[in-house]
């Protein structure tokens, strides 16, 4: 299930419901980012961002992704909740939570999952810093994460 | 034909709107078509967008397209700059 | 940090603990294992288990695992919570949470952990079904699991 | 030399005891001249457990051994029986 919320999440909620009344769930792996304060490589302190985010494209393409790793791997339940809005650094931002059998699928899906909404999804963070404010720009390590899997997919 | 153009984050910034209705000949009928013909006849942001192509992602109606893909009547543009959540 | 103990955990409570004060942890990945209630191949339900571990030795062992993982990854810290003594279906058994920097080394930390976690660590299971009671056997692909660990190790 | 011996598991309900304290001659220095020793004279359930040897590990002052490493006095020495955690 897909989620884009302004507020902050609970892991243990989400954790609880991705579980569910699953008796057969031996494994549930999340994954959650934060906000960093600190840009090495500019010398910059974040004072705080604001995620900007396309509203039904976003869900849109989060369940789509869901749908892929269900398609691909033997799960359970997966949630993903996303925030939007101001943030500060250390807020949590993002919440990929997976449940399943047993656990490599559990972490592969996770993995997947949130290399693809890094590289897919439609949203987009402005820092403010000390240093000034700016749109961040999209990573390339982020997307050559994003070709692996359909390397891999290819070699299945 | 009635499109129905989105921009968001830097872009939004650039042309400082959030959408924006363009009644456009039929011809006109893909997403560079479309950039070319306004870099070229408004100049502005549009000339700025042309030159970012490379790094910008168009979606027709929510899915992300080609820039050779068609538009039509009625569909949802938006323009995407690098995405950067998660 | 490794703690072994017999009443339930909080996730939320080991994933704060996990990320600590660290405003520059931008990712943290945990693991949940739980006791499920069935077993296909051989048709039986679990009523309950009894979990058994060596003490001293369990402690030992698990904070070598989360040296050996500090070591091959740079990370900001690691929690395992390992559960002992009597367990139902659907409880937790064990926590394995990892805070760093970015996600690649947090997802591949926790995953090494749980890795060999389970095939180094002295734990044992007695299950106690409705077709009687036994010590669960080490499962092969556990095994195979930990030493493509090493073989990972030797191309790195 | 004195040899403290721990079971757990099936080999703790097996023996039927937790621990024990054995003096054996400290020419007895490797694990598996020990069990192999106490299959032959005290028989019973080290014949046992010397059978179920490739599936068992053992460890002493709890860390994981070869079965031929030396063991010596005061030591504490564990058969542990396939481990089944998390």
């Amino acid at each position: 299930m897909v989620t884009i919320q302004s507020k902050e999440f609970s892991l243990e909620h989400i954790a609880n419901k991705v579980r569910g009344n699953n008796h057969n769930v031996g494994a549930v792996v999340t994954f959650v980012g934060y906000v960093r304060d600190f840009d090495k490589k500019d010398s910059k302190h974040l004072i705080n961002m604001n995620l900007e985010h396309y509203p039904g494209m976003t869900e849109k393409v989060l369940q789509d992704i869901e749908e892929k790793a269900n398609e691909r791997w033997s799960l359970s339940a997966v949630e993903i909740v996303h925030r939007v809005g101001k943030l500060k650094p250390s807020d949590p931002i993002v919440c990929v939570a997976v449940a399943s059998q047993h656990r490599d699928n559990a972490f592969d899906a996770a993995r997947f999952i949130i290399d693809f909404l890094k590289t897919e999804a439609p949203f987009w963070k402005k820092e403010f810093t000390d240093n000034g404010s700016y749109w961040v720009n999209e990573k390339e390590s982020d997307h050559k994460q994003k070709i692996s899997w359909d390397i891999a997919k290819e070699n299945d | 034909m009635r499109i129905n153009i989105l921009f968001f984050a830097s872009l939004r910034e650039l042309f400082d709107k959030e959408s924006l209705v363009l009644n456009i000949e039929s011809k006109i009928n893909t997403p560079i078509k479309l950039i070319e013909y306004l870099a070229k006849n408004d100049g502005g942001h549009w000339v700025s967008l042309l030159q970012r192509k490379t790094n910008i992602r168009v979606a027709v109606n929510q899915s992300i397209e080609d820039w050779n893909s068609n538009i039509n009547d009625g569909d949802e543009l938006a323009f995407l700059p690098p995405i950067t959540g998660g």
